[in-house]
């Protein structure tokens, strides 16, 4: 790791901070908001890179990354499963055909 | 002693195959296990002469080959699992609507034509019944052994369960959700009766009028009519509140899109917690009555909103 | 500072070129030193996923509740330390670079720096944002609570959200504060060199890994739901 | 790569005696970084913690002798059943096996000279103590009333007891368990002898990996969820409050995803000591090495995927349901690959029936039945009947008790001359592992019946006609409790009286036996070298220490 090469990583990370900032001015619906943390993921990433070194070192390291990663999305993944999907199963009352001119 | 549990619904009698079949499975996985436990500590005990030859060869295929028979008895057992309790999600649409509350420590039934019991639920035998159930406090659980089935109960939001009684009895109702200290005496006795016993049941003990009627004096009550004006054409421009009439059942447009239809759970949520869902037009202006109105009440609101016609004036 | 010393005693091994005498080389030791910090830090990252969960769950729940208090919080003071805590981690790592030449004396003014950005943090934090939300009565059981209305009970979870988030993320800066203490504290008293500076690499993951936390806080708390 | 240096610097005097001898004063046991040490430290630990929960367990059976309840108190009844469980399930079941055996063990099978960390090893002991003395303050000063899993909203508004005193000790033993199983997975990584690659390490080191993996990675949703219900509990207001439009089932996600791993966190260790003890007895390989390890770790994998078969008449969603539901059917599998494993390990062995083996045999049976009983609350209809009953407590003591507790005497007898240097009385420990079999069928088997009849699980008081099976399940319970009081009697006297043990009593596969009993403070005077995979029996000679 080069003193360069950390401050283009800095530059980098200024540079996302704020296309993250702009997204969010933009008008996306609320089911697509949660995309503006896609350059919050990228400096993420940079952190890991070049201040964390992940790359470097021994591999068991790289191994510990993942898992938490994959376990973190096990998590999020099944647990939101449930309230996604939840409403999905109305009362039978109302599949009842809706009267008419309501 | 009472060693059997009585089969008192259609869907008991159905649990009660697919759990033969689990305890046939059961006996003759262990009874293999413990076969050739016993045998193999028997004849290959230290003492024993017997000639052990060469070693037997692991076999990747043989290991494999019984992992995959395994894997598809347990298939089987899923998908038998799995319809049965699918089944539990669609009730008729027949069935016969009743509304249970529970409670630290006791369960409250409300009916349609507004009887009253508690600790106790009549039916009648032979017809599907759909629970509407919440809570007032804590999370509880509705169980009927005899039906096979069981339900939490939650407080804030609405949880339905059905059955189709087969056999007039009276049977054991737990809450088998610990609730706190006296959890154990939240229990009663559902009551299956023959129809014209069912229904000299209700007439005996329908003094109170019906549910929609009690709900139109709590409608009154908390002054709901006073934004909730509108009937079919009637309103002016300066509405504040939709028409209830004929919104049961129909579906709502929602101010953030998408579109809900107007069930049980809607109408609960939209009393206790009117900023989730806010019909598209309309100002989020109403508020909370969270804490201020009992499940006891809305529920029969519900039951007067859903007893509006389309154009009926509230 | 009893805290540094208790980590000195669990984690840190002391001392300079020495290595414990269950690892062959100091190399070997110090590596494993770095693989075990970031197995704890696998568990920190699940440790914050459940309060990512709920997040997942409020907003769902209550869509435009949740988004009202999102408006509330303060943009300006969100953005400027997101700024900050980048800079702070950035500091650190030239620090680390410092040391690998052996030169102690630039990695206690980068620890420096690193300390008073993160210091700077906290101030922003809980020196003007937090009171000014107290102020505002964004407190969740605040009585008189500053979101009125039906968005209220979605406002009200977006804040515990909030409190309860920056709250433990402020406690891990905290502790990272005394960890970089300690570091220059050795640093000076010259526990490193070129070949032996375990503790500063882990203190750098540690202090990184507190970065990465804040850049997942700050959308989720100032960005998502903003403008919806 | 080598690991651990051939020869090593060691002071004059370390050399000579055991680790036992290592020093007498109370301060070279509280400041001890040596794992052996430590292992006893928590032997003690969590011995006293069984007790506990064992009188606790005593004192529910007990009330449930006449169906109004003995006690008379549904509120005294409630803090026992909780009290129970929570002493049970993180102050004996998760720790015991790993800090106690694992932590002896598991240097010793590497070659190592320590864990990677012993310092932390230490810390996360004071931890243990730390969290079991607030937990136990607050069942001091009241107890807590909501049962072990602390549901919302109860435990946050509506329980009038010490949750948040229990909640917080709760957490401190946590990051305990976090502590361990981080030392555990680095040291297996980094400390292997030079020789041993992962498909030479006995499968007990294969099964302590998978563990440590779950304790690394579960953990820590527990701690934040018991945060939030602190928190939520203390202002009111919070995440899984339905009042502001919070979720409780929430809670039950993120309780449940730490704690059905927990489960596995219980019963991996029981196949690891289980999986040692069957080959050294039978004085045979291990039957399909590769499956039993690639069943641990896959165990410890699907274990994350499950947790919603808890949630079945919770209120979930129907989609969620069905997912949970076969990936649960997953799970049973690298289960009862193992048991088969087992059984064609006797095949053409020379089996000896000495005590680790009796409990090893006895833990094969009830894991079976706990195992397949697994499968009838995995099928999704016959779970609405069958959870929150009697049958699912029976379901779960038959892993947790029949197996997991099963494994850990196993265990502690096989390791016993190695810890101690002495020899256990055969003849007891024979009616011990004999009695415990049967007392703990008489008290568990039973509530099979009674949960399919109907009777719900944390009753204080119950209907007339199930007290034959109660009064049967409580019998047994006292059968039981003479069982475990059997070998604490026992051990204590061969810790004086004992014959002293050579260094491989059972002729055993395995380097933690390639060194004298009890082992020197250094562990290996010399590095020990790896030639073979585990349980060559016969080919000791093909193991030998590096010259």
């Amino acid at each position: 790791m080069s003193a360069r090469r950390l401050v283009m990583a800095w530059l980098g990370l200024m540079a996302l901070g704020a296309a993250e900032l702009a997204a969010s001015f933009l008008p996306l619906p609320h089911a697509w908001r949660p995309l503006i943390i896609a350059p919050g993921v990228l400096m993420i990433l940079i952190v890991a890179v070049t201040f964390m070194e992940v790359t470097e070192g021994p591999t068991i390291v790289r191994a510990f990354a993942l898992a938490a990663l994959f376990w973190l999305f096990i998590l999020l993944a099944l647990g939101a499963a449930d309230p996604l999907t939840r409403t999905d199963y109305p009362t039978p009352q109302a599949r009842v055909a809706p009267p008419a001119g309501a | 002693m009472m060693l059997s549990l009585p089969r008192a619904s259609e869907n008991a009698a159905e649990v009660d195959h697919l759990l033969w079949a689990l305890l046939i499975i059961s006996a003759a996985v262990l009874a293999l296990v413990m076969a050739l436990l016993l045998r193999y500590i028997v004849k290959y005990r230290a003492s024993s002469e017997f000639d052990r030859g060469a070693e037997a060869q692991k076999s990747w295929r043989f290991e494999s080959a019984w992992t995959a028979a395994t894997l598809l008895i347990f298939l089987g057992l899923f998908v038998w699992g799995a319809r049965l309790y699918v089944r539990l999600f669609d009730p008729p649409r027949d069935a016969l609507t009743i509304y249970v509350i529970g409670k630290q420590w006791m369960w409250k039934v409300e009916h349609i034509g507004g009887q009253r019991e508690i600790n106790s639920l009549h039916v009648p035998v032979g017809r599907a019944i759909l629970l509407v159930m919440t809570s007032e406090d804590v999370i509880h659980d509705f169980s009927v052994p005899a039906f096979r089935v069981k339900h939490d109960v939650l407080p804030d939001r609405y949880e339905t369960l059905w059955f189709t009684p087969t056999r007039v009895g009276t049977y054991r109702l737990y809450c088998t959700q610990f609730c706190g200290v006296d959890h154990a005496k939240m229990h009663g006795e559902v009551v299956v009766m023959s129809p014209p016993a069912f229904e000299r049941w209700l007439a005996q003990n329908g003094g109170a009028g019906d549910l929609a009627r009690e709900g139109r004096a709590v409608f009154l009550r908390f002054g709901c009519g006073g934004c909730h004006v509108g009937t079919a054409g009637e309103g002016s421009a300066t509405v504040p509140a939709p028409s209830l009439a004929g919104l049961y059942g129909s579906p709502v447009p929602l101010a953030g899109g998408g579109v809900v239809v107007a069930d049980e759970r809607y109408l609960h949520d939209s009393i206790v917690d009117p900023g989730r869902e806010v019909v598209a037009g309309y100002e989020p202006i109403m508020p909370s009555f969270a804490g201020q109105i009992g499940e006891e009440d809305i529920v029969k609101l519900v039951a007067y909103i859903k007893s509006l016609a389309p154009g009926e004036r509230p | 500072m009893p805290l540094a010393r208790a980590i000195e005693c669990t984690i840190m091994p002391s001392g300079a070129v020495r290595h414990d005498f269950q690892y062959a080389t100091p190399a070997y030791q110090s590596q494993t030193a770095v693989a075990g910090m970031w197995l704890f830090l696998a568990t920190e990252v699940l440790f914050f996923g459940g309060l990512i969960l709920s997040w997942i769950y409020s907003r769902h729940w209550n869509p435009a509740g949740f988004d009202r208090g999102s408006q509330r919080a303060s943009l300006a003071a969100g953005t400027v330390n997101t700024a900050i805590l980048v800079t702070s981690s950035f500091a650190y790592a030239l620090g680390l670079l410092r040391i690998r030449e052996g030169d102690a004396r630039g990695l206690v003014r980068c620890c420096a720096a690193t300390l008073a950005l993160g210091l700077a943090f906290l101030a922003v934090k809980f020196g003007i944002e937090w009171p000014d939300d107290f102020r505002r009565h964004l407190f969740p059981s605040d009585p008189d609570f500053g979101v009125q209305g039906p968005q209220q009970g979605g406002a009200r979870l977006f804040y515990v959200f909030y409190f309860w988030g920056t709250g433990l993320h402020g406690l891990h800066m905290i502790i990272g504060v005394a960890l970089l203490l300690w570091i220059m504290h050795r640093t000076r008293r010259g526990d490193f060199s070129k070949r032996y500076h375990t503790p500063v690499l882990v203190v750098g993951l540690y202090w990184s890994f507190v970065d990465i936390v804040w850049l997942t806080l700050y959308p989720l708390i100032y960005l998502i739901g903003r403008s919806a | 790569m080598s690991a651990v240096p051939a020869t090593v610097p060691v002071k004059r005097g370390e050399t000579e005696g055991s680790y036992l001898e290592d020093g007498h004063t109370l301060a070279s046991w509280l400041l001890t970084t040596d794992h052996k040490r430590i292992a006893l430290l928590y032997l003690g630990s969590i011995t006293f913690f069984f007790f506990i929960g064992g009188i606790a367990a005593a004192l529910v059976r007990l009330n449930l002798i006449v169906p109004q309840g003995l006690l008379g108190s549904a509120e005294t009844y409630n803090r026992l059943f909780t009290m129970h469980g929570v002493v049970m399930v993180w102050f004996f079941l998760v720790p015991a096996v790993p800090v106690t055996l694992g932590n002896f063990v598991i240097p010793l099978m590497l070659g190592a000279r320590d864990l990677a960390f012993p310092r932390l090893n230490l810390f996360s002991w004071y931890l243990f103590i730390a969290g079991g003395a607030v937990t136990l303050w607050a069942l001091l000063v009241g107890g807590v009333d909501t049962g072990w899993t602390f549901y919302t909203p109860l435990s946050t508004g509506y329980s009038k007891s010490h949750v948040v005193l229990a909640a917080v000790g709760i957490f401190i033993a946590g990051f305990s368990s976090i502590a361990t199983g981080l030392n555990f997975i680095v040291s297996i990584h980094r400390l292997r002898a030079p020789g041993l690659t992962w498909y030479r390490m006995p499968v007990f080191l294969w099964s302590m990996y998978s563990l440590s993996v779950l304790l690394v990675l579960a953990t820590p949703v527990l701690a934040i969820t018991l945060l939030l219900v602190t928190l939520e509990r203390l202002f009111h207001i919070g995440v899984f409050d339905p009042a502001v439009g919070g979720d409780p089932l929430l809670f039950q996600h993120l309780f449940w995803f730490y704690s059905h791993p927990a489960v596995y966190i219980m019963i991996l260790p029981g196949f690891g000591v289980v999986s040692e003890i069957i080959p050294t007895f039978a004085r045979k390989p291990i039957f399909g090495y590769k499956f039993v390890v690639w069943a641990s770790v896959s165990i410890a994998v699907i274990s994350f995927f499950v947790w919603g078969h808890h949630m079945f008449v919770a209120g979930t969603s129907l989609y969620s349901a069905i997912l949970f539901s076969i990936l649960s059917y997953l799970v049973a599998v690298p289960s009862a690959i193992k048991v088969f494993n087992w059984i064609g390990t006797l095949h053409k062995g020379h089996i000896e029936f000495d005590a680790p083996m009796l409990y090893a045999l006895g833990f094969v049976g009830l894991f079976t039945i706990g195992g397949v009983t697994g499968l009838w609350v995995a099928a999704l209809a016959a779970d609405v009947h069958l959870t929150q009953t009697y049958f699912v407590v029976a379901h779960f003591h038959y892993i947790m008790v029949g197996g997991m507790v099963s494994a850990f005497f196993g265990g502690l007898h096989y390791w016993w001359p190695k810890i101690t240097g002495r020899l256990y009385p055969e003849m007891w420990a024979r009616v011990a592992a004999l009695i415990m079999f049967i007392g703990f069928n008489l008290t568990f088997f039973p509530q099979f019946v009674l949960g399919y009849l109907g009777m719900p699980r944390r009753y204080a008081s119950y209907p007339p006609d199930f007290q034959v099976l109660n009064v049967l399940s409580s019998a047994g319970a006292t059968i039981l409790a003479v069982a475990y009081l059997l070998p604490l009697a026992y051990l204590t006297w061969s810790l004086i009286y004992g014959k002293r043990a050579a260094a491989n009593p059972w002729r055993a596969t395995g380097l933690e036996w390639r060194t004298p009993s009890p082992p020197p403070t250094v562990n290996f005077l010399e590095t020990p070298v790896v030639t073979t995979g585990p349980y060559a029996f016969g080919a000791g000679d093909r193991m030998h220490h590096h010259a």
